[in-house]
């Protein structure tokens, strides 16, 4: 069996789609996590339609999480130098 | 084949989480057959987990790209 | 260090084997999962027996957990087939 | 040799449910030592949950072999 | 550089640990913006999550080194 | 493309380098999960301090989840040798 040979050129193309494909991955994979925890957060019961206190819910909840993770890692970062 | 792949994941994920969470909330004591009122149930709890995560979806893409807007500037 | 050296049939084999083994994993996989999500659906408390409520309970359970699934499946190719 | 490993597996998956379902609903507030009315309660409990373990193996594996027969008729 | 994988691996399980638990404790109905109540609760959750992470991480280790001790006589 | 090459004695240090690596990783990987099951058992409302009953909580929740885990296997080894 031999290996296909590839340019430089192409080499370069398919790591540059790979590497777009594996950050579209990360990306629904958060949003799939994302959606569990704001489903939960969020939608009591289900109705015919999400009604606009559950939409504005899901969308300040995706909002505020991230915050959240923003106001976690600073707040990490000002306690290691401040040497705690 | 990448691409297809990855469809075929994100497919399999987004039921996975629907069948847990919509049998969670309408079929709280399974019995001999799915009711219809069960049946109801999971298309309506089905259509707005789909829904659910359109919107987390496109709020999230959105704050992506405001924070590598603010990044640049 | 050399490579042992299989038969074709050999190798047929052993495929068959891991393919089997790997059929064997995927399925209890699914047992624990299932077994998982309806005891706690179906046990409230541990008593010095599983009644029959609680074994039908069980037992239908894991049906229509998986109702649910081809209900789910079946639901979205509809929803694609008629382009929505 | 696989056959082995997978078996252990699957021993090691069922400890640690047992473990984390029984701890749950046993010990809620664990204390100095696990008390012996607390000991009781996980032999029960594991035993429960090895039976809804089979209980859920049979239906199943029976559905699958309902299904796949089906599907070659 | 093996090290700083695991530290940098270790880093992220406890943010990730503590955005779920906290943000669950600290914001029970999310709103237009993280507010100062939610906030000064988000510093006491994730100050009291890494206590009881070390409080954890010692008894643990406790616990195998003790075990380890007895094996060994 | 040439391997670099290493002495026994550095391939011998590297594994043992690599394996206690190893072992951290599962320790905290186990302290992790810990933390999440006892946080929930044990912390009801964050206050300014753990207190002393919480502390406590905590440190029993490990050492009982351990027991339990201990027992278990210990009830598991007895079931079959008297052949159940």
């Amino acid at each position: 069996m031999s290996q296909p040979q590839f340019s430089e050129n192409d080499q370069r193309e398919l790591a540059q789609f790979l590497e777009a494909e594996n950050a579209k991955a990360r990306i629904q994979q958060t949003v799939h996590s994302l959606t569990d925890t704001c489903w939960d957060k969020c939608i009591a019961k289900v109705n015919n339609k999400l009604d606009r206190s559950e939409e504005a819910c899901l969308s300040n909840c995706v909002e505020r999480f991230l915050d959240t993770s923003l106001f976690i890692v600073k707040r990490l970062e000002d306690l290691r130098s401040t040497g705690m | 084949q990448v691409r297809g792949e990855l469809a075929m994941a994100n497919a399999q994920e987004l039921i996975n989480k629907i069948n847990e969470k919509c049998y969670l909330k309408c079929v709280p004591k399974p019995g001999a057959r799915l009711e219809s009122g069960e049946q109801q149930c999971l298309s309506k709890c089905m259509d707005r987990y789909m829904e659910a995560w359109n919107v987390v979806s496109r709020s999230y893409v959105n704050r992506i790209q405001r924070e590598s807007q603010s990044q640049m500037m």
